[in-house]
């Protein structure tokens, strides 16, 4: 069975750049904005999304094709796929507890906000929608990852400096960081029509 | 969060202005941007928010007796899926133009912090009536926001409303597009906060 | 004795007591001073056009910061010449036949939103001309795309509609251009003098290297940025721009487009490039490499705003990962 | 060597030198009045003496010394002691002093001269300078006594004279290698004894070439030697100055013996010499009077404790439009609201400035992140980034980004095109945040 790998290299590059989960399809935006203010979190939380969406969008392509599609089950799809989340979340958050205590302290405070994130659950049922094949839906998983991190860490990098500017007052903050993504935003439709899948 | 129990109104009244998810709370940012490109979506998701917000308040709130403690997240994921899913179903069979544009979005209801936010602060705590009342105020107020944001977008980015054209000329195509959505939030917001500040003595959004 | 000092008014202030002599403002209006050869050439070949457009933009610039500081109650800085500065690289920026608020929304944009909004000049975290042009490209994607061939005569904008270089070498390939500039040298003249269509200020390559040499003699801009820029675009334009690998013609990706602007006048521009010499070096590789990336195999024709856009994006975290040497850093430091 | 040695970075400041470097050291008049605040250096305060009516003579004990990072003051004139109070210095600060009104005899205490000097220990010859009184003159004080007395643990194998002067306008440790080299090179012979030391060099700025030939040729036959140096601002900072010319880094939050050099400034090596050669306390010094400000411009040997308006007075008065007195040079002095300061033990000059050479930096703006302050810093700091985090409070932050590596030097305030107040912006943030 041949696997396509250049398919799958440009679905990483196009779910990490062109079609960015943050800046082209505003997903995890309340994520996005509460922790790109301070470098390390943004860090930290990048590693974490980017292991429970590859992790949970594996579980979900298997729950989907092997149990749901056979049992014409498909329309249950959101509520399984969030109880798969929230169940693999909850079994994370406790093994890590046990195995590394360490590594639970730097990341175990994200796991808590990632259940009700959007963009977690947004993997799957875009995988579902799109029909891709496992190993196209955890590539799109890890260009998923990688493009949210990418955008939370320079996001961060750039609030940092921000918090030391002059903004007007009733622009500080939030609406700041809006118009910030937006001019990203626009940065980043530079990458328009690089890969076109 | 308030002392003296609020009359129904002003439940409402918070959830539309006080309280207002997006404006003021800063929570459930992403459809705000992703389906307020045009009035019409906008619109759509405002609604499909609203019912389940409010239906999921009034279950919550009916259940709460029976609802144990420890167990109360998965069972409340549970019900915000489930209304999540009829509206889904729903809008997939009455307005199949609107969804293959805003389906996605429409999915991810379920994962709204807003809506789970309200079940487990108010819900979980009230009688039916105020808990309906603060849904539907969560629920207006959201679709309020919603409608705000996609009327300036759909003006300045076709030169339309709901489809109709309004003005002629070259419209800033950015506005709807996902840059513009960015910057129409972050303008409002600013311009919301210096109208809470200039004239209400705010300090400007708690939020982020 | 101590009537005398007090009743001289002595000065008291923190060290040092003596100043160098460079201010913003003889940093900026050199900057204007340098675009100037730029702008004489636009004029030459675009006519009245280009000095409505510029015009246009420049008042719009510095009107926008006047208006927006003195209903805040602020300081007005236009005196500092950065909001000139802005207008006119903006200006420089356009193509000749945009329509005149086409340049309006692009200074707004680009004062107002890219600018102010973040703190004013300091605290910006693009490039704002370049946010204004990407605005317009993106919001009026026929009006900042309709080109005109340099007519080189003084005359109204009767001139013919054409392609920019790096346009026909996209969509109709290689030979076509030569079908239309004869052979390679003339090619290559053409692009140098700026005998070509595209926007105003980016055409004439030997104005823009004058004014670059001005701001490398007065000490204003470094190699750091510009000079890795260029040499990984013309790298990548040898071994990837052509047929095979390393056939590619690095000479016409070099002298087309808005490169030779960019790379000189706004990828250097001191707030949104990095502040760290070994900073400014990658940032200078990371703009070539998406600028060829975005030529190459992109949506669009050229790729060097966006590419210096998306590296102002990455310059506080360049700008974070690089400290500067320390004199007497301790090596083996335990944390 | 062909090329002169230096440091990196660093800036190029107008050096103004000429105004005062021809002129020779003359001698100030005995002053009516002195004014000894019994805290010239740094470290604890010297202890009074002496109570009020007491008379006192030339070279007299009146504060002694409280630890061994002290040093004591002596009285400069005989006379009566008229008051002992808290008095402006010129860094300042208000400092208990001890006043003194000459009675115009100019008597002396009785030196204990020593025509044999090379042949006292390393102990004995750190007494003599303790006693002495003897406190670096290059502008920090630090007490000479105690870097003649590093800990076992960090041998010491070189000692550099700093004769660089790189402040701007200053010409005093110039003129000193000029008129007295021999006295500078047998300080220097004392120091390398008392800390068994066989190498021993003098660094000079390259401007000077009328000082590198005299002490060129009063080195001669000895294991010294002289280092012409690149003329560049902060090259007479102590870490500098090692890196110029023994390549060695001085450690972030070291000293200089940390890396087994010790530097003296040119003055202290002649007040070292005298101190051990005849018994002389530190009760003088050489000071620059300079600046456009000022009438007549001159280097002349002062009373420590003399009051800078009476200094003034002698060189002729200010001018019209003179704006800011300095104590010190340009880019570290202190600007002083009154003259009535003394100069005191490191008061290397007075510089007055006048309307054209003054320049405000009242009206700063925002950093525009040029990075000219980074291209300066002979520390290898971000002052960019350290100003903006003390402007707007960011204190931990400014200390993350090694804000007590900076010392002040100014080079980085110089070349700001935004003429941002870099260094009160660093005083600030040091002030608020714990090392």
């Amino acid at each position: 069975m041949g696997i396509d790998w250049v398919k799958l290299f440009e679905l990483v590059v196009s779910s990490a750049l062109i079609n960015n989960f943050v800046f082209t399809m505003f997903l995890g935006l309340c994520i996005f904005f509460g922790v790109s203010k301070k470098m390390e979190t943004a860090v930290g939380m990048s590693i974490t999304f980017l292991m429970v969406m590859v992790v949970s969008a594996a579980l979900s392509w298997i729950v989907y094709q092997l149990i749901m599609v056979p049992l014409d089950l498909g329309f249950l799809k959101i509520i399984v796929f969030i109880g798969i989340v929230a169940a693999f979340v909850q079994s994370a958050d406790i093994i890590m507890k046990k195995v590394s205590p360490v590594l639970y302290y730097k990341l175990g405070v994200y796991l808590a906000l990632i259940t009700t994130n959007c963009i977690i659950i947004a993997v799957p049922l875009h995988n579902a929608g799109e029909h891709y094949t496992f190993l196209e839906s955890i590539a799109f998983a890890i260009g998923s990852g990688l493009g949210f991190g990418l955008a939370l860490i320079i996001m961060a990098s750039i609030r940092e400096k921000l918090e030391v500017a002059d903004v007007p007052a009733p622009f500080r903050g939030l609406p700041i960081s809006f118009i910030l993504a937006g001019l990203i935003a626009l940065a980043f439709t530079g990458f328009s029509g690089l890969i076109t899948l | 969060m308030s002392l003296k129990p609020k009359s129904n109104w002003e439940l409402i009244k918070n959830g539309m202005f006080g309280e207002n998810t997006i404006f003021r709370m800063a929570i459930s940012l992403c459809p705000s941007i992703a389906v307020t490109n045009g009035m019409k979506n906008g619109m759509a998701l405002g609604i499909a928010v609203m019912f389940v917000q409010t239906m999921v308040n009034a279950t919550v709130s009916l259940m709460r007796k029976f609802i144990h403690p420890k167990i109360r997240i998965p069972i409340f994921m549970l019900i915000i899926a489930g209304y999540v899913t009829i509206i889904d179903m729903l809008m997939a069979t009455y307005a199949r133009p609107i969804y293959k544009e805003i389906g996605l979005y429409i999915q991810i209801i379920v994962a709204f912090a807003s809506i789970f936010a309200r079940a487990e602060v108010f819900a979980n705590k009230n009688k039916l009536v105020p808990a309906i009342c603060d849904g539907l105020g969560m629920g207006i107020g959201f679709l309020l926001a919603m409608l705000v944001i996609s009327f300036f977008r759909e003006l300045l980015g076709k030169g339309e409303l709901f489809g109709y054209s309004i003005i002629a000329g070259n419209p800033l195509l950015i506005m709807v597009l996902p840059a513009g959505g960015f910057l129409a939030v972050g303008l409002l917001m600013g311009f919301f906060n210096w109208i809470d500040m200039r004239f209400f003595g705010g300090k400007g959004a708690s939020g982020v | 004795m101590a009537t005398e000092a007090e009743a001289r008014k002595l000065v008291v202030s923190v060290s040092p007591h003596a100043r160098g002599d460079e201010t913003v403002g003889r940093i900026m209006w050199s900057v204007n001073l340098a675009l100037l050869p730029a702008f004489i050439m636009s004029v030459y070949y675009f006519g009245p056009r280009a000095i409505y457009v510029t015009g246009l933009c420049i008042l719009a610039a510095v009107l926008s910061e006047h208006i927006y500081q003195t209903s805040l109650k602020k300081p007005t800085t236009i005196g500092d010449g950065s909001a000139f500065l802005t207008g006119l690289l903006l200006g420089l920026n356009l193509p000749p036949s945009v329509p005149f608020y086409v340049p309006i929304v692009g200074s707004v944009v680009a004062i107002i939103i890219t600018k102010l909004l973040f703190g004013g000049l300091g605290y910006n975290v693009f490039n704002p001309a370049l946010i204004g042009r990407a605005f317009l490209l993106i919001s009026f994607p026929k009006l900042m795309t309709i080109w005109f061939a340099p007519t080189a005569k003084f005359v109204a904008m009767d001139a013919m509609t054409t392609a920019t270089p790096l346009g026909i070498l996209k969509e109709e390939g290689i030979v076509k251009l030569m079908e239309i500039f004869g052979d390679k040298t003339d090619l290559y003249m053409s692009l140098l003098v700026g005998n070509r269509a595209g926007s105003l200020g980016e055409t004439s390559v030997i104005a823009l290297l004058i004014g670059a040499a001005f701001l490398f003699y007065r000490g204003y801009i470094t190699w750091h940025v510009p000079v890795p820029f260029l040499a990984t675009v013309g790298l990548m334009a040898w071994v990837f721009g052509g047929e095979g690998y390393f056939t590619g013609d690095p000479v016409i990706h070099l002298l087309s487009g808005g490169l030779m602007l960019g790379a000189f006048f706004m990828a250097t521009d001191y707030v949104t490039c990095p502040s760290i010499r070994k900073g400014q070096i990658i940032f200078g590789i990371g703009c070539g490499v998406i600028t060829m990336l975005i030529r190459l195999k992109g949506g669009f024709p050229e790729g060097v705003m966006f590419a210096i856009l998306l590296m102002n994006c990455f310059s506080p975290l360049i700008d974070r990962s690089f400290k500067p040497k320390m004199f007497g850093a301790v090596k083996e430091q335990k944390a | 060597m062909s090329k002169a040695a230096t440091f990196d970075r660093g800036i190029h400041p107008k050096y103004n030198k000429e105004l005062a470097s021809g002129k020779s050291i003359s001698q100030a008049n005995p002053p009516q009045r002195i004014v000894v605040p019994v805290s010239q250096h740094i470290g604890a305060p010297a202890k009074v003496e002496v109570n009020i009516g007491d008379e006192v003579k030339k070279g007299q004990v009146i504060g002694s010394a409280t630890g061994f990072v002290s040093s004591p003051v002596h009285s400069s004139i005989s006379g009566k002691v008229v008051a002992i109070a808290d008095f402006t210095t010129s860094a300042g600060r208000m400092v208990q002093s001890i006043v003194i009104e000459s009675d115009g005899k100019d008597e002396s205490v009785e030196f204990k001269e020593n025509p044999d000097y090379m042949s006292l220990s390393a102990d004995e010859i750190k007494n003599i300078v303790k006693d002495a009184g003897i406190v670096g003159m290059g502008g920090a004080a630090f007490p000479t006594n105690v870097k003649l007395s590093p800990p076992k643990e960090k041998p010491i194998d070189a000692v550099i004279i700093n004769g660089a002067e790189c402040e701007p306008y200053l010409t005093a440790d110039h003129r000193l290698m000029a008129e007295r080299p021999n006295e500078v090179v047998e300080g220097l012979k004392i120091i390398m004894k008392s800390l068994g030391v066989k190498e021993g060099y003098i660094g000079i700025e390259e401007n000077k070439p009328d000082a590198i030939e005299a002490m060129r040729s009063a080195v001669a036959g000895e294991s010294i030697e002289v280092w012409p140096l690149e003329v560049k601002y902060p090259q007479g900072a102590e870490k500098m100055l090692i890196k110029a010319i023994k390549g060695r880094e001085v450690p972030t939050k070291g000293l200089p013996m940390d890396v087994g050099v010790v530097v003296q400034n040119v003055g202290t090596a002649i007040a070292v010499y005298e101190a051990v050669r005849f018994g002389k306390p530190l009760i003088e010094r050489v000071v620059t009077i300079t600046g456009n400000g000022i009438n007549e411009p001159a280097n002349m040997m002062i009373r420590v404790g003399t009051l800078m308006s009476d200094v003034i007075e002698q060189c002729g008065g200010l001018v019209e439009g003179a704006v800011k007195v300095i104590s010190g040079g340009p880019m570290m002095g202190f600007a002083q609201w009154t003259l009535d300061v003394p100069v005191v033990k490191g008061t290397s000059g007075i510089l007055v400035l006048s309307e054209d050479e003054y320049v405000s930096s009242d009206d700063y703006s925002a950093c525009i992140r040029c990075g000219s302050c980074i291209d300066v810093c002979p520390m290898g700091l971000n002052p960019s980034i350290l100003s903006i985090y003390a402007e707007k409070g960011f204190y931990e932050d400014a200390k993350e980004n090694n804000l007590f590596d900076c010392f002040e030097c100014g080079s980085c305030a110089f070349v700001c095109p935004a003429k941002r107040p870099m260094v009160q912006f660093m005083r600030l943030a040091k002030s608020q945040v714990k090392p």
